[in-house]
């Protein structure tokens, strides 16, 4: 088995009298799926945050490709290799595609011993990745205001996948989308894995948790469940973890099972 | 994917079509180009023969919009930053003072008084972008006590140093000041005397300098402007520090989850409106020779007008230094025009007012048509 | 016939007193058959106020009459204005030699700094030795000069006798009133126009001391009127601000019609208003007085 | 079969250049949960803002109750007895959650001749109700900011169940919701229908649309496929619809199936 | 919902443990509450002996306290109900110069001058906030443009109907005058004359009025201010409108579709801003028999900052009319305390800023503390 490429221990995080997270342990390894599911405020996102650099933690350590690492800032966490797709959008509406696109990465070109943004290779790109992905622009500066939900979060998923990120975390990134937007989302999962970089999917749907996770992680308060390798669990076991473990046959019964 | 092409038709059956035409049109800028061409076309109708298009009436406008320009450019990159600063007024007298405290009253060379001035400023500048990005107050108040901290110091200062509030000699002080020159010198002089010999441009008919040209060249006071404008445009639409700032005020959260160090553009942009401010009072005093407590009252006001009315959005991430530029355009012409035109000059805010509302209705009109009428 | 005359002034649009003015030149204009206009910087910014005279002077005027608020920054554009052709008198602040030396054909005023001395001596010998300058304005330089002249005059440091009091009738009032009740051996109160003094007085009726306090004021108003009649104010210095306004354009007009001018200037004041011969001034107050 | 409660007949919404919805007719009968699927934009948002009176129509006419209608404000809708909880959140943070559980109902006592908001019976009633939904509150005046968004979405749903309505509309009040939230919004419109009020449930989970849908509408770039009742359909079939009518055969090959 | 038994006692095992008197301590008005106490702990140990607390002290700064609160509701109101207008100030001096016009200039009787002057204000309030809500501009901007053209007709106005930009003579013609007494007069002259007979409060020593009490009553103006806070706090928390306007300021959408009459609350408030202006003139030309040009300057500042101490957000949604109340307490507290203090004025401006920027940074640890550190 492949060397993690995130180690995260024990790690806490304390909002004021809040305790979001109190020590949880998960790693991600290249290449594979890793589905972090969990009841609402289970710390999911907190968690995710705290990979990204968003968020630094109370307690615990995290080891990046081995070595320690600490993250005070998204910048570092970009830099090392970590892309994020947030579950509140990172898209900023009054910008174009191709600003959005490039935020915080842009591509320069040299003009003299200046340095200036190179908007034709940033618009080129971002018509190319979005054409990728199944969205036409009407062109690389429409502002991202006038795309719809289900548009915004294929760009900022596009966006990160073409960073060239070693992991990237997707927090929720389906449960705004329609089924056919779902469909995509997942096969560029798929994709993105396949080409040997590590995916954090987060999502409340055992169903497309199962479509496409190699490993499964619970939280629950804050605490984890552990880790489960796929194959390893059923669907309706993840459910009821997640569920935070108490069986919901009441309601089940009353809804034929079908949730 | 091979769904993708299934997709491209089928997107636009549902969007009713638009002109070209009409495409062209919507840029943030567009309704200062508007404003721009109203206000000139009026005033050549209504004012030609007033003097305000003489070389000596054209310089009159220019300055006063230069002034405009030059506080307008640092307030919209900070505009569009997501902030504003209501203490630049007041940093404009405060600066002032300062460099007429230092080079009067304590006698420092003037180069030095200017550098110092600008290092103090900034920092002011920087402060207020601090205790905003640290707190998370609302730029408004925090801004709005600096204006009140930084008048009272304006007033205070000379009023126990000097036992005034205007301290004069300034002029004196600057002759021959490398520094002083650049922010109050005149350019081209010769080739302005020549346009004068060549009875291109008018001269003096009388007194001491007759024979002399009424423009004798360009102030520095332009240049500046022109400069600032021409670097804010450039920072702001071609580099990537440029995106940072549109990305911080379009929404600092977002922006700073995809690694965009807000803070830093946040605090960098109060120290650049900070600076511009202290440009604006440097001009002043150089060219004036005294620096007065009152100097720079409203001009907050004016600045943030002159950047709204050029098509920024107050609560940032849309604007345009151009169209910034051309509000303080407009702004000084029609300020200026009015006189020119003989209206009574009471009625100069009556008309700034209506101006103001009609260029933000404008603009907002075609903003909606940017971003998809929401 | 039909000359133009701009004066420009240095006063924010809302100073009361510049009324006067523009009702001066508004008459003289109408009685000689010449074009007047009044310009003025909104907030009172003085560097504002020279590129108005430069504006002023690219409109071609025949003569501009406009005060020397700030020597320093009103030279230059005086200067050129006289260079282009135009003919420049100086009123109200200023003073005789500045308007020589930026070369305008006369002066007409008051020199500030001289009438609140005149005003400080006279307090003196009435036996005044501490006082209370409030001023409404304080960025204005002219009025800090009122204030350290009559601290001159009278002989004693200003240090901390100029109350900074803002424009606000009620905030008037009551830091005079605080002023007094925190310093109750002050002997004398002194404003600066009718901005101040009206609210003053009312502060003064309010604590029981009018009438009792020693009470100078700059500049005429209804109420200053009224006050100096009814005894609560001891004198108002007039500097006829109607003069100022109406004899430069007389005087220009004549100049330029006729070539004729005065060989001297003009001291429009200080000329001390008391509580003899009233009855003009009640009538023009704050109009043409 | 009972007389439908909301005929919505043509409807048509242009929004500046965009056709939001071009002719749209669906009717809701009492005591049904009548299901509002369909792809990202649609326009099932927006066909039922129309219904609760935050968009007039461009075209078409409402039906209420028999009689022809014509919402001016989500008010006229209120009073008429529809209560919407909105896709994106109807709470407001800063204020608290009794606050927030009246807002625009505001329960009133008469002191003399004037009327004031009653908050003793308005703190009472929140209470009441929100423990009802398995919520518990620090306390009445707790502010909605510091609820997690599934206890938000718990208030919003509570409040337009409490109101009284005769139509519920909740769009995709389950997107962002754990299992557990998700099972007991769903035991919530099956109670609520039970009482005979009429559900229109908008959602992009085909599973949960057919555990408590009785007829189903998909919606499809502004146009209707038409309407099914339960047990006509399978889960299938709806998916397909939902994804505008293609077959994802290829992506559902890679996936195994299991979106 | 058989399960919700066993939500409720896990919910709390994530919240650390907060101790009552903290929560007790949480409410808007805090920053309020302890910055009265602070300030008057403060001077009745720096300026006790100065006349300060006095009869006459007392009602020294209790009338520029009451002043500043009469606009700090209005503003108060309208900041919670997400919008503010600058155009106060403006409209001060607008509405006194109307009243002047009427009654001295037209000689209208006095009532009739104040009641078609509260229909014309209140009038110009409703547009204010008509083009908010229909253009969707930022209140900020449309205000500003009002706040010149107000001022530009306050001074053209006067200048060419009566040749002068300070019309008195108010006192005569509103001598006797119902509701001229209404705004100007003073109550409980016979108790206050009873109390200095008592030589409970101090009575004059010298002078014309000798004998008389130094504080001869509660001025009207007094009387209004407290009437405002009174019906303003009732308004916004004991009524169902009260909730609208949270609601409207917390997030206009949400409250639109939850049946709140957005539109509606925000002009009512706009209304009530003018009419709160309206009232401040009123008193102050009844008491002062005489309106000027330059009336109101800055006061809309002073009101925002005024709410803004009492702890109001500036983005609406949040505040107090009690904190607003004595945020405008404080302001005229220390205003005045400075004098009494002997400080040098010019130094108050520099001290107003400070206050301010302690006055929110407390607010706002107030406020995170409420809303759960987001
Ligand atoms: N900035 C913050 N300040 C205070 N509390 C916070 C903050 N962010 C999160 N929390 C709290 O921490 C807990 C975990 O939140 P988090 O957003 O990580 O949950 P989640 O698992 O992502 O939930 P969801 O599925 O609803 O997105 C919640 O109780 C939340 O209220
Ligand atoms: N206010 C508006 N202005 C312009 N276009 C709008 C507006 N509201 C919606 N639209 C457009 O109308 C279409 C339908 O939007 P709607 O929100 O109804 O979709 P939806 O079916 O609810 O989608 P989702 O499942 O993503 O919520 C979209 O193309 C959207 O961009
Ligand atoms: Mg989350
Ligand atoms: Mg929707």
């Amino acid at each position: 088995m492949a060397e993690p490429i995130i180690r995260m221990e024990n790690i806490e995080k304390h909002f004021g009298k809040v305790i979001a997270l109190a020590g949880v342990s998960v790693d991600v390894l290249p290449g594979e799926c890793h589905c972090l599911l969990g009841d609402n405020g289970a710390g999911k996102s907190t968690f995710i945050k705290i990979m990204s650099g968003v968020y630094t933690p109370t307690a615990g350590e995290i080891h990046f490709d081995g070595a320690p690492m600490n993250f005070d800032d998204p910048r570092d966490a970009i830099d090392a290799g970590i892309a994020t797709v947030h579950q509140h959008l990172a898209m900023i509406p009054l910008m174009s595609v191709s600003r959005n696109f490039f935020m915080g990465n842009e591509p320069l070109k040299r003009i003299g011993p200046l340095k200036f943004f190179d908007h034709e290779k940033a618009n080129k790109i971002t018509m190319d990745e979005m054409r990728k992905m199944g969205i036409s622009l009407r062109g690389p500066d429409q502002a991202v205001g006038t795309l719809s939900g289900g548009e915004r979060q294929t760009v900022a998923i596009a966006r990160a996948v073409y960073l060239g990120a070693k992991v990237l975390i997707l927090d929720e990134p389906t449960s705004a989308l329609g089924v056919r937007q779902t469909a995509n989302v997942l096969a560029t999962i798929d994709k993105v894995r396949k080409q040997g970089i590590a995916v954090v999917f987060i999502t409340h749907n055992v169903r497309h948790a199962m479509a496409v996770g190699d490993r499964f992680t619970v939280l629950n308060r804050g605490q984890t469940f552990g880790t489960a390798r796929r194959g390893e669990i059923t669907a309706d076991e993840l459910q009821d973890m997640m569920a935070g473990g108490q069986e919901l046959v009441e309601l089940e019964g009353s809804l034929g099972g079908t949730v | 994917m091979s769904d993708a092409s299934n997709v491209t038709p089928e997107v636009d059956e549902r969007i009713k079509t638009r002109s070209r035409f009409r495409e062209a049109l919507i840029r943030p800028e567009l309704g200062g180009i508007v404003g721009t061409a109203v206000v000139f076309a009026l005033f050549l109708l209504f004012a030609f023969d007033s003097g305000m298009f003489s070389s000596q009436g054209v310089l009159n406008w220019s300055q006063v919009s230069a002034q405009f320009m030059i506080i307008a450019v640092g307030a919209c990159l900070l505009m569009i930053a997501g902030e504003f600063d209501l203490s630049v007024g007041s940093m404009i007298g405060f600066a002032g003072m300062i460099i007429a405290i230092f080079s009067v009253t304590l006698g420092w060379p003037v180069w030095m008084s200017i550098i110092l001035t600008f290092a103090l400023c900034i920092a002011i500048g920087a402060l207020n972008g601090f205790i905003v990005v640290r707190t998370g107050l609302p730029s408004f108040i925090v801004t709005l006590a600096f204006l009140f901290i930084l008048r009272g110091f304006t007033i205070y200062l000379p009023q126990t140093i000097e036992r005034k509030t205007i301290i004069g000699g300034i002029s004196d002080a600057a002759e021959g000041d490398w520094l002083a020159f650049l922010f109050g010198g005149t350019l081209f002089k010769g080739l302005f005397q020549w346009l004068g010999d060549q009875d291109i441009i008018e001269t003096f008919t009388r007194g001491a300098r007759e024979g002399q040209p009424v423009v004798d060249g360009i102030p520095m006071l332009i240049v500046w402007a022109i400069a600032l404008v021409i670097f804010g445009h450039i920072l702001l639409t071609k580099t990537k520090f440029g995106n940072w700032i549109f990305a911080s005020g379009g929404d600092a959260e977002a922006a700073r989850n995809s690694g965009v160090p807000v803070n830093r553009v946040k605090v960098l942009m109060f120290m650049f409106t900070a600076f511009c401010a202290t440009v604006f009072a440097t001009c002043q005093v150089m060219e004036f020779g005294s620096a007065g407590a009152d100097r720079g009252l409203l001009k907050e006001f004016e600045a943030i007008i002159a950047v709204v009315i050029g098509g920024a959005l107050l609560t940032g991430g849309y604007g345009s230094v151009i169209g910034a530029a051309l509000g303080a355009l407009i702004f000084g012409v029609v300020q200026q025009g009015l006189f020119f035109a003989g209206v009574e000059s009471s009625l100069f805010r009556v008309f700034l007012g209506v101006i103001l509302l009609a260029a933000v209705i404008l603009n907002t009109y075609i903003r909606r048509m940017i971003t998809g009428e929401r | 016939e039909g000359e133009k005359y701009v004066l420009v002034s240095h006063a924010p649009d809302s100073d009361s007193w510049w009324n006067t003015i523009k009702n001066g030149i508004a008459l003289a204009g109408e009685q000689m058959g010449v074009e007047v206009e009044y310009r003025n910087p909104p907030t009172g910014d003085i560097a504002d106020m020279a590129r108005i005279i430069e504006q002023a002077a690219a409109s071609a005027p025949d003569g501009i009459i406009t005060t020397l608020a700030d020597y320093d920054v009103l030279q230059q554009p005086i200067k050129n204005a006289i260079a282009s052709g135009v003919d420049v008198i100086i009123m109200n602040t200023g003073s005789a030699e500045q308007a020589s030396e930026v070369g305008a054909l006369m002066y007409v005023g008051q020199p500030e700094y001289d009438a609140g001395k005149a005003a400080g001596e006279r307090a003196k010998k009435d036996g005044v030795t501490s006082f209370l300058c409030v001023n409404h304005s304080i960025q204005q330089p002219t009025l800090v000069d009122r204030c350290q002249g009559f601290a001159d005059g009278l002989g004693v440091e200003l240090g901390n006798s100029m109350l900074d009091s803002g424009a606000d009738p009620a905030e008037i009032k009551n830091k005079v009133q605080a002023y007094l009740s925190a310093n109750p051996d002050t002997d004398a109160v002194l404003t600066l126009g009718p901005v101040s003094a009206d609210p003053t007085m009312l502060a003064l009726q309010d604590n029981g001391m009018a009438g009792d306090i020693y009470f100078g004021t700059f500049d005429l108003g209804e109420e200053i009127v009224k006050g100096i009649k009814d005894g609560v104010i001891e004198w108002g210095i007039d500097q006829q601000p109607f003069l100022q306004a109406y004899l430069p354009v007389v005087i220009l007009t004549n100049y330029h019609r006729y070539g004729v001018l005065p060989g001297n200037n003009i001291n429009s004041g200080p000329g001390f208003v008391t509580a003899d011969g009233l009855e003009k001034i009640e009538q023009f107050a704050g109009e043409y007085r």
